[in-house]
Order: structure tokens, then C-alpha cells, then sequence
């Protein structure tokens, strides 16, 4: 029954919190809605038993991203600034899309015969270390393990890179080809 | 206990409103957050499917630590360019930047 | 009282059955028996932050040969209530332009982040924190406090608060790396992320075993909280208070409770993972008895910091932050790797043996680093106090050709 | 260490070597070709290792009991996609002949791209290096440069091994089609080597484009094998009952069983990559890279590789073949490969440069090998594989080396004449004489000079299994393409190396250092010894003597699926035969070139008919009367029929007719509907195709949202079909 509850309210709260992430003119203020939605998604795992993720949500998303985004934004002057419209001209556009998509997503769990089923059996106590052990067996999931390892090493890199180099150009735009010759 | 229905409605509705956000807004940053929230959504879904349908399996949590994976090197290679194209433009409104315009 | 004293759990069951016999129901009774588990473990450590603060300043006073709150009650030890009560009656001032939300949210994230931490802490064998991931509870609750800091500096619409805010968030984050490193080390040593198990774990205690890890532990910890000699956050004589410059009154105050409480905080925390947390004689028998030590062990390790405080300078920024990267998290991996290589090989000797084991590859590392900062101390430019300055030099001039005299 | 960990350490050490070098070592010339060729040596001895292992085995129990190791590739529901290693006695043999080629063009290589002489006086990279001046005894002379590019050659052929060892170690078609592509790339890299070289580039890109023609057909064949069966894996799809089900269920095209026509698509692949007809065109082209690659990629290593893909995918063809309701694949293999044998061996009659000839030759043997293949004499092909590997890479090699030693002649003399080109050398075996009679011992091989060499062994078997098993047709081509062969090659070795320099740049060149010389040696006793290996039993007197070892022990690995043949009588017309043309080939090689005395003389075939007159004072009317009965009509066959009628006049005429009709009506187009339509209505038009631009032009918005909502509407639409049909059927 608290689950219940629990369960009502953070996913209420979490809900809130996007529409406060996607609509807020002032990015911190976004960042900290998108932040109470990860923190909502770590309780949501927490009821559906996942510890190890519920802890990883919070030190990844929360500790690493939300962070990097805060800062990111800290970084380059003006940005966090709230002026102008939060949306370009054509998002009714994407409300049309977002719906469809809404109205499509809804039907199909709505219609699905297995979304209001029970779990078919608990979880093992024992689950975290199990799991610790699949991520590194060589029959388990290393390759996948490994391989996300060796993409956040080339993100990072790629990251540094990007970001290192390249001096900002005066005035709004570099200037095209052909108006240059125009 | 809760259906299985209840995580899906939640994770759909972080789905589209990220969508929404990263169709809609302005400023790179605030498209990134809507993808992160499109993230979640999947990363809530994974978990929810690996509970209720094949708890004693690895394959959704494996999942879900790959996509925190992914959302990590994605935010990593997306504020770096937002921070790379801040510099270049003196603008991170996604709007603004359309060099690709035919 | 004698069965309290063995097994501090009959006070839970006692309390349940009198809220069972009151009608309410299971569930709800063990919801309210959380709550108030969670009361008590608030409380506890918010009331002994009123001694820690008077503590602090006394010693602090004696290091510095004074003397220290001395006028409100024995030793001035009511001088903290005084203080609670002046910040309580003072204007509590909101400046224009901040974001009222997150700037009256930072400060009570700042507290709870800091009692998010006690959950995880085993008090005593089977007191207190039993979580099966707790190290990477500890790691993800010290997120909320960058957080609050972050939110603090950026909600003041303040440049100095956001100054410092950043510098918080970049010295958090640049530490928050070797401490992650550093923890590994303990929970690789019990093979376990459950706190209480590496208390268990430490029939000897971890200092022994790794003394140079709990060295970078306490220094990263301090670095964590933001104490001297890493208390960049509000250097005043470059940002004002950094990040609470536009708080007061008692939204300060938490801030200053939080700070205090944290410090004991790592305290308790060093004692945990690498003194042994709650043994000593007797604390398997009597439970209770384990906090004591706890406490003290913690207490311990707080003089140490608060010593830290009263004797260190302050370092600069970019020292700070090379500190961190260049040598901490270098440091911190070349540890993990080693221990984790060693203990593969050594866990089966026996418990002495293996300590000397990791005892010995410490030395060697320390041997092996400081002969390499040596090397590279030796190729830094010598610094220049003063260039010789250009100065108008006077003319060569001709040489008298012996026409005088 | 086990079997298997070795297998799976087999590829590694080269690719380690290719990012050591790419990231690390690529300043230092001797660093980098140390790294590979240690690299390279430490697989070899991994490969010597387990040849040895698995000649403990023994072929039986390892064709039951293949070593085998594989991990989960990527989890799936149903189906565990596995990566894999697999040893087998046709992959031991395989893994034999690739260790020990691949190990003597690294250590050729250096040699080859002159490690140790100085930097060219104006060498750039994209170029083959120029020559350096330097002065020795008070007078300046040319000598060889370093290549520019040195570390970077051998990172790329670091990773070509890997590609290579990865093919061949791998346990399923995926990785090995991994294995494919990573060389397939390699050759591009190394054929397009000198890339400021309009040809080369043209080359690499040919190459290139060719082979991807073959990739996708291959492609297609694994993406329809794995739909068929749910697995890649070679012990999966290779079980009888698969294949029995595979074989006798009907494929949508052609006729075939899905059996067959999976067979026929990665026949493709093999088309592609061993450069049979039609897709053999990139391969001679590809000489435009350095000499060790076209040792490496037309001996050793990817060319070999897709006779080794259609070799192991066998008991998939022969089961497709079994069962007559469906057409089978085997006779459009054998037709392919026969033909393909007998075309380039005329092409080649016909070729003076001397890497091109032997280009043309490997075409042709490979044909061999196809059609073996085709005719189900699967063990004669992998022999003819393994032996054509190590005297086709002795060849290069020393064609190499041959080069490499006239342009030491020609920087030497500055001359400005062609060093590939054979009527600019002659005499070249008392200059060159290691480069000779490795050079003659490998044409020998190549030629099936009777009983001593290896090619006669491989030659022969395919020859005897096309007679016995009564394939006249696919027998007959093939004699006569072994005769081509044998011609040529003696007209090559006639021109190279015997008679007297034609050039001063010939008397001039040197025998070439050890790092060449040592490879050729090496491969030229395998060139002769490996043949002794697999005498067939039927030959008089050695058959008894000499053991049957190849055939038991390739033959081992399909036993499962091939019914050993009652033991068919053989005859000894196939061996006669190939006595006959091998020999007779190297004779009227010798005869009809040995009277080649100057560089601008014109080839004793290609007179026209004036000169005969004067050719008729001459004593040689035996020449004559070859020329008149074999030699010319083969001439013609190569020149006029195949080169000129077929592929100039027939291919490129088909070629120019669409050319010239698409031009034609450009024109007419052009004149009649065009130009009035702009006098016309040109304005109209105009501003008609600006208006739709200017509408179309806001798809293109360069917007990133805007496209993204584009992609997502689509998607949610094509979820509401794929929902709306999967609800409503």
C-alpha cells in the first residue's frame, strides 16, 4: 500500500518535474526539474528492487551528468540567462509530433495484454553480486561491458577534443561561401 | 504491487515530454535535457521489464548500465560541442546554427 | 536493560508491538518506526553539531594561545546557544533577484546532505546502516551537498557566490575522483560494498593494512567538505564567503551546522573504513558499547582535522586542482591496482601476513613516489621572487686618461 | 598455454603492432619494422605451434573434435551470435602457408623499400622513392632511397596480417567476414600506397569497387544463411541435418535448393575477392602497389582467402549438389573457374611487364583452384591453394627483387626505360643469381615441371579428379591453360634472366641484400618440398613410396558430409598429359624466346606478317612452325580474340554503344526537345524549377530539431502501421 503511494507521488513529481525540464526558460531551472525527474527514476528503481541501478542513477546521472550540464551551461556566458521565448517558431509542430506520439505509446501499453501483469518471481538477494560476476564472465556480458567502457573512453577523448580547440569567430555567423563572393 | 502498466505509463510520458523538449526548445543545452529525459524513459523501461517479466536474467540490467553508458558519453560529446559551437557562434540556439541550409 | 545492552533491537520490537497494541496497522507501523529511526539519527547528530562548534573554537582558540568562548556557562560551553539564538532573532534578509526556490533550497540540502550519509554508517554490530551497495550510497548521497552548494552560489544572483560556486563544484568534482579510487581499496579488502561487513572485516584494522589510503582519504575528505587547507569556497579575501555570502540568519546557520556536522562526518567515516568502526573489547557482546568507540574513533580523527584547520595555509587554486588530478588520482590507481593485484595473491595467508603484505607494497609505493616528486621537483623552474628589473645603468664611462693631477 | 587460447592469441599481435606503430612508432623507421615483424613472428610461431599440435592430433580425431572456443558476441533471445575460434586440419594447412608467406614478406619488405640507404634527394610521400645522391670515393652517384612512407607500409600490412589471421582462425562467417573486409580495406590502403600516382589511386579504388561487387553478393549469402538457420557458425551450419534441410528446401530464385543459392551468393564473394571472371579486372591493376603487397595479396593472403571461403563452405555446395531436384551451384563454379583459367592464361601470353604476367597467372591459377572446387575435388584445391601460395609468393617476390634490381641498374645508368618491363632485361641470372634460381624454381612450380615441384603435384591431382571424374570439358580447358602456363612462365624466365642485357640498365644491376634474398630462399624449398606432402597413391612408384599425407588430412575435415568415392581406377592419361604441357609449355617457352636480343625488338609472337620474311633467313624454322601451330593461334586467342575481339571490340563496344546512344540522344534531346522547349518556355521553366526549389529548399532547414521532428513523426507513423497491422492480421 506505501508503495502504492510512494509510487503515486514520485511518479506525479517526476512528471511535474519534465514539464518544468522541457518548459522553464531559465536552463538551471530545467536542469533542476531534469534532476528531480533522474532522482524520481532512482526511488522508481529502488521499488522495483534494482539497488545496484537506483545508486548507479544517482551517481552517474545526478553526480556525473546533471553536473556536467550545470556546468556546461556555467561556461558559456549568457546562455543561462533567461531571455527570449524558450521554444523556436515551429514547436506546435513538435507538440503535433509529441502527441501522436503520446496517443500512440498510450494505446499500444493500454492494449498490451502483459502491462498489468505481476512479476513472475522475486529477486534474488544475492542479485548485485550475481550480476557483478555476468558483467566480467567471459560468457556472460563482457564484450557489451567492455565495449561501453571502450565508448566512454573514445566519448571522453572526443569530448576533450572538441572542446579544446577552435577560437570563437567574431560576429553571429562565419560567413557563407557564396555571399562572400556575392 | 504495481502493475507493470504504471512504469510504462510513467516511462511514455517522460518519453514524450523529452521528445517534446528536444523537438521544441531553443537552446542546445535544453535539447540535451530533453534527450537525457528520453533516456531515463528508456532506462526505466529496461528496468521495469527486467523486474516483471525476467528478473532472474541480466539482460535488462545489462542494458540499463549500457544506456547510463551511452547517456554518459552522449551528455560528454554533446556539451563538448555545445561548448565548441558556443565558441565558434557565440550562440548555443539550436535555431540559430543552420550552416547545412539548403 | 541488560538484553537492551545485548541486543539494541528489542527496543524496535518493543516500540512496535506498543504502536501494534494502539490499532494501527503493519505497514503503517513500520513506516512510522522509520520515520522515527530517521528522527533520532537527524537529531542525534544535529545536537552533538552544538557541542562539536563550541569544541572547534576552543581548540582552535588554544592552538592560536587563546582562550576561546569562555563567558556563557561552564567554559563557555552554552556559547553555541547563544549563537543558535542571536542567528534566529536576526533580520532575515533576502536580496533582490534570487531565485526563490532554489536559493531556499540550498541550504536545507545542505544539511541533508550531510544526514544522508548517517543511513549507510554501521553504529554497531547490527545498529545502523546495513546497505548492500553502501559505499556507493556514500558516493552518490555526497552529490546532494555539490549540489546545494551549486545551487546556493547560483541562486544568490550573486558573482562572488557564483564564483565561488563553481569553485566548489570543480574542487568537489576533481576530488570526488581519488575518493571514489580510495574507497575501492576497503571494499576490495572485506570483498564487500556493505558497510557493515568491512567493519567486520577489520579484525585488524585497514590503517594497518593500507596506511597510505587512509592518508588520502582523510586529505580528499577534508577536500570534500571544503576545510583548510582546501577551503577555496570562501576564501574571503578573494570571493567574500564564497558561495553563502548573501545567506543569513539561520539559512547560514545551516549551512555553518552543516559544514561542522559534515567534518564529523568523515571523521566517523575515516574510523569506519580504515579504523576498525565500531570494535573494540567487547563491542560484539554489548552492541551499544560500539557506538561509544565509534564515537571516539570518529571524535579522533575530527581533532586531527580541526588540528589541520588551526595550522595550515590556505592553497591556491590551480595547486588545488593539480594536486587533485596529478597526483591524488594517479596516486589513488596505482593503490587499487597494487592492492587488488597483491590481495589476489596474499588472501589466503592468514590475517597478519596479508596486512604486512599490503603494509610493504605501501612502502614501496611511497618510496617509489616520492623518489619520482623528487625527480620532478628537481626540474621545476626555481622560482623568481623579484626579476632583476632593467634599471637606467650608468654609461660606460671614459676612462680617465691620467691627465689629472 | 591451451590450443584454444592460442587461437585466440593468433591475430592479436599484429593489430597491436598496427596501433603501436600507427599511434607511437611511427617517427622511428627500425622501431616500426621491428614491432611487425616481431609481430609477425610471434603469430608464426603461435601458427608453427599449433600445426605441430594439431599434427599430433591427428586428422581424423581434429576433424571430429576441431579445437573450438568461442564467447557471446551479443545476447540474444533465441540465438546466441558467438565470436569464436576454430582449428581444423584445412585450417592448420591454411594457417601454415599464411604464417610462413606473411613472415617472409616482412622480412622482404625491408629489403624491398630500401631500410638503411639514405632519404631520396626529392622524395615526397605518395611517391615510390626517387634514388639519393651520395658521394663515395669523390664521385657522386644514384643510389636507392628509403621509402618516404616506410612506417606507414608497415602498419598497413600489420593490419592486413590481422585481417588475414582473423579470417582464418575465426569459427563462423561473420568474423570472417570481418577478416574479408579489414583486407579488403588493407588492399586498398596498399594498393593506392603511393597515392599521388594518378594509376595508383585508380588502382586502389578499382580494386576497391570490384571486390565490393563480390562483398555484397557475400553479404546477402550470410544474412540469408543466418535467417535460414539462426546461427553462422561453421559448427552449426555444417551439421548434416541443417544441411540436409538447407539443401532440400527450395530457394525463391533460379531453381535452387537454399542450399544452393547460398552457396552461389558467397560463390559471389569468392568471385570478387580471387578475382574470377568477370570480376577478375582489378587484379592486375593491382600491381600498382609496392611488390610485397602483390606478393601479399595475390599469394599469400586475400586472394587465397576466397578460395578458403568457398573451400570451407563446401559441404553447404556439395549437399546443394546432392539433391537433383534443385540446380546445383557446382557446374557454374567449375564453368567460372575453367574459364576463367584458360582466359588469363592467354592474357598472360601476351603481357611484358613482369608483375602483370604473373598477375594474369595468378588469375588463371586460381581458376584452378575454382574449378576443383566446382568439380567437387575439394582436397586437390586447398593442395593446389597451399603449394600456389608459396611459389606465387616466391614469384612476386623475385619479380620484386628482379625490379628492384634493375632500377639500382637504371639509377645507376639513368636510363630512362621501364624496370618492370622484361624486354629491358635478359642475362639477368649472372647479376642476380639467388633472384634466378629461386625465380626459376618457383616458375618451375608454377609451370608443373613433372615430379620435383609442388605445382605438379596440386596440378596434376586437379587434372586427375577433372578425368576421373569425367569432366572432359572442365580437363581439357585446363591442359590447355597448363600449357599456356607453362609458356608463359619460361617466356618470362627466358626474357628475365637468360640470353645476354638488353639494357645497360640489365648489366648494371645488382643481386638485391639479404632481407630479400633470405625470403626467397625460404619460400623456394617450400615451392619444391611442400608437393612431396600429397603424391597421390596411383603414381607409379613415388605413390607407394612417398606418403598421401595432404589428401587424408584435408580430406578428413568433410568427411561427415562427403561420401568418400569408391575408389575410381585412375588413369594415367591425366598424368601424361600434364607431363606433356608442362613440359612441352617450358620448351616452346625457352625456344620461342631465346633468340630476344634487343629491348626494342618486337615479341617474336607479334610480328606482323612482313617481318616473317626475314624471320624465314633465320635457321629457328622450328619456331616457326610452333609459332604457326600453337603459338599464334594462341597469340591471336589473347590478342585478338580474347583482348581485342572479346574484351575490346564485344565488352567495351557494348560500353561505347551505350555511350555513344546516351550521348546521341543527349543530343537529340538537346536540339530538338531542349533548346526549343528554353526558347520557349525557358523563363517559365526557370522560374518554375526556382519556385520548387525555393519550396524544397525548406526541407533542408540545416536545423537539427527540425529534422529530428521529421525522423520522429515519420517513426511514430510507421509505429502506428506496423501496430495497426500486427493488431488488425
Amino acid at each position: 500500500m506505501v508503495a502504492y503511494w510512494i509510487f503515486a507521488l514520485v511518479s506525479l513529481l517526476m512528471v511535474l518535474a519534465a514539464l518544468v525540464a522541457v518548459t522553464n526558460r531559465n536552463l538551471v531551472r530545467a536542469t533542476m526539474g531534469l534532476v528531480l525527474v533522474l532522482f524520481g527514476n532512482a526511488v522508481l528503481f529502488v521499488l522495483l528492487e534494482a539497488y545496484f541501478l537506483a545508486v548507479a542513477q544517482v551517481i552517474i546521472y545526478i553526480g556525473a551528468i546533471a553536473i556536467l550540464i550545470v556546468f556546461a551551461i556555467m561556461l558559456t556566458r549568457h546562455v543561462g540567462d533567461a531571455w527570449g521565448p524558450a521554444f523556436h517558431r515551429a514547436w506546435a509542430w513538435a507538440v503535433v509530433v509529441a502527441g501522436g506520439l503520446a496517443v500512440g505509446l498510450l494505446f499500444w501499453i493500454a492494449h498490451w495484454p502483459a502491462a498489468d501483469g505481476k512479476a513472475k518471481s522475486p529477486v534474488d538477494p544475492q542479485y548485485t553480486k550475481l550480476l557483478g560476476k555476468a558483467l566480467v564472465a567471459p560468457d556472460g556480458y563482457v564484450i557489451p561491458f567492455e565495449v561501453a567502457s571502450a565508448l566512454l573512453l573514445a566519448a571522453l577523448i572526443g569530448a576533450i577534443y572538441v572542446a579544446w580547440g577552435g577560437r570563437r569567430v567574431k560576429g553571429p555567423y562565419p560567413q557563407r561561401s557564396e555571399e562572400k563572393e556575392a | 504491487m504495481i502493475p507493470l502498466g504504471a512504469y510504462l505509463m510513467v516511462s511514455a510520458a517522460l518519453f514524450v515530454i523529452g521528445a517534446f523538449g528536444a523537438l521544441a526548445r531553443k537552446s542546445a543545452v535544453a535539447i540535451l535535457i530533453g534527450l537525457e529525459l528520453m533516456f531515463n524513459a528508456a532506462l526505466l523501461n529496461a528496468v521495469a521489464f527486467w523486474r516483471y517479466l525476467h528478473p532472474q536474467g541480466f539482460d535488462g540490467t545489462v542494458f540499463a548500465i549500457v544506456i547510463l553508458a551511452v547517456a554518459a558519453a552522449e551528455v560528454a560529446v554533446g556539451l563538448a560541442l555545445f561548448i565548441a559551437v558556443y565558441r565558434r557562434f557565440g550562440t548555443a540556439e539550436a535555431d540559430e546554427i543552420a550552416l547545412l541550409r539548403g | 536493560m541488560g538484553a537492551f545492552l545485548r541486543d539494541p533491537s528489542v527496543l524496535v520490537e518493543a516500540l512496535r508491538t506498543l504502536f501494534l497494541g494502539w490499532g494501527l496497522s503493519p505497514g503503517l507501523t513500520t513506516l512510522l518506526l522509520y520515520v522515527l529511526g530517521g528522527l533520532v539519527l537527524a537529531t542525534g547528530p544535529m545536537l552533538w553539531v552544538i557541542f562539536l562548534i563550541w569544541f572547534e573554537r576552543k581548540a582552535v582558540a588554544r592552538f592560536q594561545d587563546r582562550l576561546g568562548p569562555n563567558r556563557v556557562g561552564k567554559f563557555g560551553l552554552l556559547q553555541p546557544f547563544a549563537d543558535v539564538l542571536k542567528l534566529l532573532t536576526k533580520e532575515d534578509i533576502i536580496p533582490a533577484g534570487v531565485d526563490p526556490i532554489l536559493y531556499w533550497a540550498a541550504p536545507i540540502l545542505s544539511v541533508a546532505g550531510v544526514l544522508l550519509l548517517w543511513p549507510a554508517v554501521p553504529l554497531g554490530l547490527g545498529i545502523g546502516g546495513n546497505i548492500n551497495v553502501g559505499v556507493l550510497y556514500l558516493i552518490a548521497a555526497g552529490t546532494v551537498g555539490t549540489f546545494a552548494i551549486f545551487l546556493a552560489g547560483w541562486s544568490s544572483n550573486n558573482k562572488y557566490a557564483l564564483l565561488g560556486a563553481m569553485r566548489t563544484v570543480a574542487q568537489l568534482v576533481s576530488y570526488e575522483v581519488p575518493m571514489v579510487l580510495i574507497l575501492l581499496i576497503p571494499v576490495l579488502l572485506a570483498r564487500s560494498m556493505n558497510m557493515q561487513d568491512i567493519v567486520r572485516a577489520q579484525d585488524v584494522w585497514f590503517i594497518v593494512y593500507v596506511p597510505l589510503a587512509a592518508l588520502i582519504f582523510l586529505i580528499v575528505s577534508i577536500a570534500e567538505i571544503g576545510r583548510t587547507p582546501f577551503d577555496l569556497l570562501e576564501a574571503e579575501s578573494e570571493i567574500i564567503a564564497g558561495f553563502h555570502t548573501e545567506y543569513s540568519g539561520m539559512k547560514f546557520a545551516m549551512f555553518f551546522a552543516g559544514e561542522f556536522l559534515h567534518a564529523f562526518t568523515i571523521g566517523i567515516l575515516t574510523a569506519v573504513f580504515f579504523l576498525g568502526g565500531w570494535r573494540g573489547p567487547g563491542a560484539e557482546t554489548y552492541p551499544v558499547l560500539g557506538i561509544l568507540y565509534l564515537w571516539l574513533k570518529g571524535f579522533l580523527v575530527y581533532f586531527v582535522v580541526v588540528w589541520m584547520r588551526a595550522t595550515h595555509p590556505r592553497i591556491r587554486i590551480d595547486h588545488l586542482l593539480n594536486f587533485s588530478w596529478k597526483f591524488l588520482t594517479p596516486l589513488a590507481l596505482v593503490l587499487l591496482v597494487v592492492a587488488a593485484l597483491l590481495d589476489k595473491v596474499v588472501v589466503d595467508l592468514g590475517t597478519w601476513p596479508r596486512a604486512l603484505a599490503h603494509l610493504v607494497s605501501h612502502g614501496v609505493v611511497l618510496a617509489v613516489t616520492l623518489q619520482i616528486v623528487r625527480a620532478w621537483a628537481r626540474r621545476l623552474p626555481r622560482p623568481v621572487v623579484s626579476e632583476p628589473r632593467p634599471v637606467a645603468r650608468p654609461q660606460p664611462q671614459p676612462q680617465p686618461t691620467g691627465t689629472g693631477d | 598455454m591451451t590450443n584454444e587460447l592460442l587461437l585466440w592469441l593468433l591475430p592479436l599481435p599484429p593489430l597491436l603492432a598496427f596501433a603501436l606503430i600507427v599511434l607511437f612508432l611511427n617517427k622511428s623507421n627500425k622501431a616500426s619494422h621491428t614491432v611487425a615483424i616481431l609481430s609477425v613472428v610471434l603469430s608464426w610461431l603461435g601458427s608453427m605451434v599449433l600445426f605441430l599440435r594439431a599434427l599430433g592430433i591427428g586428422a581424423e580425431a581434429l576433424a571430429e573434435h576441431p579445437m573450438h572456443d568461442s564467447l557471446v558476441w551479443l545476447p540474444g533471445k533465441t540465438s546466441l551470435l558467438r565470436i569464436g575460434v576454430y582449428l581444423d586440419p584445412l585450417t592448420a594447412v591454411t594457417l601454415f602457408f599464411v604464417a610462413w608467406t606473411i613472415v617472409m614478406i616482412f622480412v622482404y619488405s625491408v629489403g624491398y623499400h630500401n631500410y638503411g640507404q639514405p632519404k631520396g634527394d626529392h622524395d615526397e610521400k605518395g611517391y615510390p622513392p626517387h634514388g639519393a645522391t651520395v658521394e663515395e670515393h669523390g664521385h657522386k652517384h644514384k643510389v636507392p632511397s628509403i621509402e618516404p612512407m616506410y612506417a606507414r607500409f608497415f602498419a598497413f600490412v600489420s593490419l592486413f596480417a590481422f585481417g588475414m589471421y582473423l579470417l582464418v582462425v575465426s569459427d563462423n562467417l561473420l568474423t570472417l567476414f570481418a577478416g574479408w573486409e579489414i583486407m579488403g580495406l588493407c588492399s586498398f590502403l596498399l594498393i593506392g600506397f603511393w597515392f599521388k600516382k594518378e594509376s595508383a589511386r585508380a588502382a586502389a579504388i578499382k580494386a576497391f569497387m570490384t571486390t565490393r561487387v563480390g562483398d555484397v553478393f557475400m553479404l546477402l549469402g550470410i544474412a540469408y544463411l543466418y535467417v535460414a538457420t539462426g546461427s553462422l557458425a561453421y559448427t552449426d551450419v555444417f551439421n548434416p541435418e541443417v544441411l540436409h534441410q538447407l539443401a532440400h528446401s527450395p530457394a525463391p530464385v533460379l531453381g535452387m535448393s537454399v542450399a544452393g543459392f547460398i552457396g552461389l551468393l558467397l560463390f559471389i564473394g569468392t568471385v570478387g575477392k580471387s578475382a574470377q571472371w568477370p570480376l577478375h579486372v582489378w587484379l592486375p591493376d593491382a600491381m600498382e602497389g609496392p611488390t610485397p603487397v602483390s606478393a601479399m595479396i595475390h599469394a599469400a593472403t586475400m586472394v587465397s582467402a576466397g578460395v578458403y571461403l568457398i573451400i570451407r563452405v563446401f559441404p553447404l555446395l556439395h549437399a546443394a549438389a546432392e539433391v537433383p531436384e534443385f540446380l546445383s551451384p557446382m557446374p557454374i563454379i567449375a564453368f567460372i573457374g575453367a574459364f576463367t583459367a584458360l582466359f588469363a592464361a592467354t592474357i598472360a601470353v601476351a603481357q611484358n611487364d613482369i608483375k602483370r604476367v604473373l598477375a594474369y597467372s595468378t588469375i588463371s591459377q586460381l581458376g584452378y583452384m575454382v574449378a576443383a572446387v566446382g568439380i567437387g575435388a575439394y582436397v586437390a584445391a586447398a593442395f593446389h591453394l597451399v603449394t600456389h601460395a608459396f611459389f606465387k609468393a616466391l614469384l612476386f617476390l623475385g619479380s620484386g627483387s628482379v625490379i628492384h634490381g634493375m632500377e639500382h641498374g637504371v639509377l645507376h645508368t639513368g636510363e630512362r626505360i621501364d624496370p618492370q618491363n622484361m624486354y629491358n632485361m635478359g642475362g639477368l641470372r649472372r647479376k642476380m643469381p639467388i633472384t634466378f634460381w629461386t625465380f626459376l624454381i618457383g616458375g618451375f612450380a608454377l609451370a608443373g615441371f613433372p615430379v620435383v615441384t609442388a605445382g605438379f603435384w596440386s596440378k596434376d591431382e586437379i587434372l586427375g579428379e577433372a578425368f576421373a571424374g569425367h569432366h572432359m570439358g572442365v580437363f581439357w580447358t585446363l591442359a590447355v591453360a597448363a600449357l599456356l602456363t607453362a609458356f608463359y612462365t619460361m617466356r618470362q624466365i627466358t626474357l628475365t634472366f637468360l640470353g645476354e642485357p638488353r639494357t645497360e640498365a640489365a648489366k648494371h644491376a645488382h643481386e638485391t641484400p639479404w632481407t630479400m634474398t633470405v625470403p626467397l630462399m625460404v619460400l623456394s624449398v617450400f615451392a619444391v618440398g611442400y608437393g612431396w606432402v600429397g603424391v597421390p597413391k596411383y603414381f607409379p612408384v613415388l605413390g607407394g613410396l612417398l606418403p598421401h599425407w595432404f589428401q587424408e588430412w584435408v580430406g578428413a575435415v568433410f568427411h561427415l558430409y562427403v561420401k568418400e568415392e569408391q575408389a575410381v581406377s585412375h588413369s594415367l592419361v591425366p598424368l601424361l598429359v600434364s607431363i606433356l604441357v608442362s613440359l612441352g609449355g617450358l620448351a616452346l617457352g625457352y625456344v620461342v624466346y631465346r633468340g630476344v636480343t634487343r629491348a626494342d625488338q618486337p615479341d617474336p609472337l607479334a610480328r606482323p606478317l612482313g617481318p616473317i620474311f626475314t624471320l624465314l633467313k633465320n635457321k629457328y624454322y622450328f619456331d616457326e612452325l610452333y609459332a604457326f601451330l600453337f603459338v599464334r593461334p594462341a597469340y591471336w586467342l589473347a590478342e585478338v580474340f580474347t583482348f581485342r575481339w572479346l574484351d575490346r571490340t564485344v565488352i567495351d563496344g557494348i560500353l561505347h554503344a551505350v555511350a555513344r546512344l546516351s550521348w546521341n540522344l543527349g543530343q537529340f534531346l538537346r536540339n530538338y526537345i531542349d533548346l526549343p522547349l528554353i526558347n520557349g518556355f525557358g523563363d517559365a521553366l526557370g522560374e518554375g524549377a526556382k519556385g520548387f526549389g525555393r519550396l524544397f529548399r525548406a526541407i533542408q532547414s540545416g536545423r537539427v530539431q527540425h529534422y529530428m521532428l521529421v525522423a520522429l513523426a515519420h517513426v511514430v507513423a510507421f509505429l502506428m502501421l506496423v501496430y495497426y497491422y500486427a493488431t488488425m492480421s
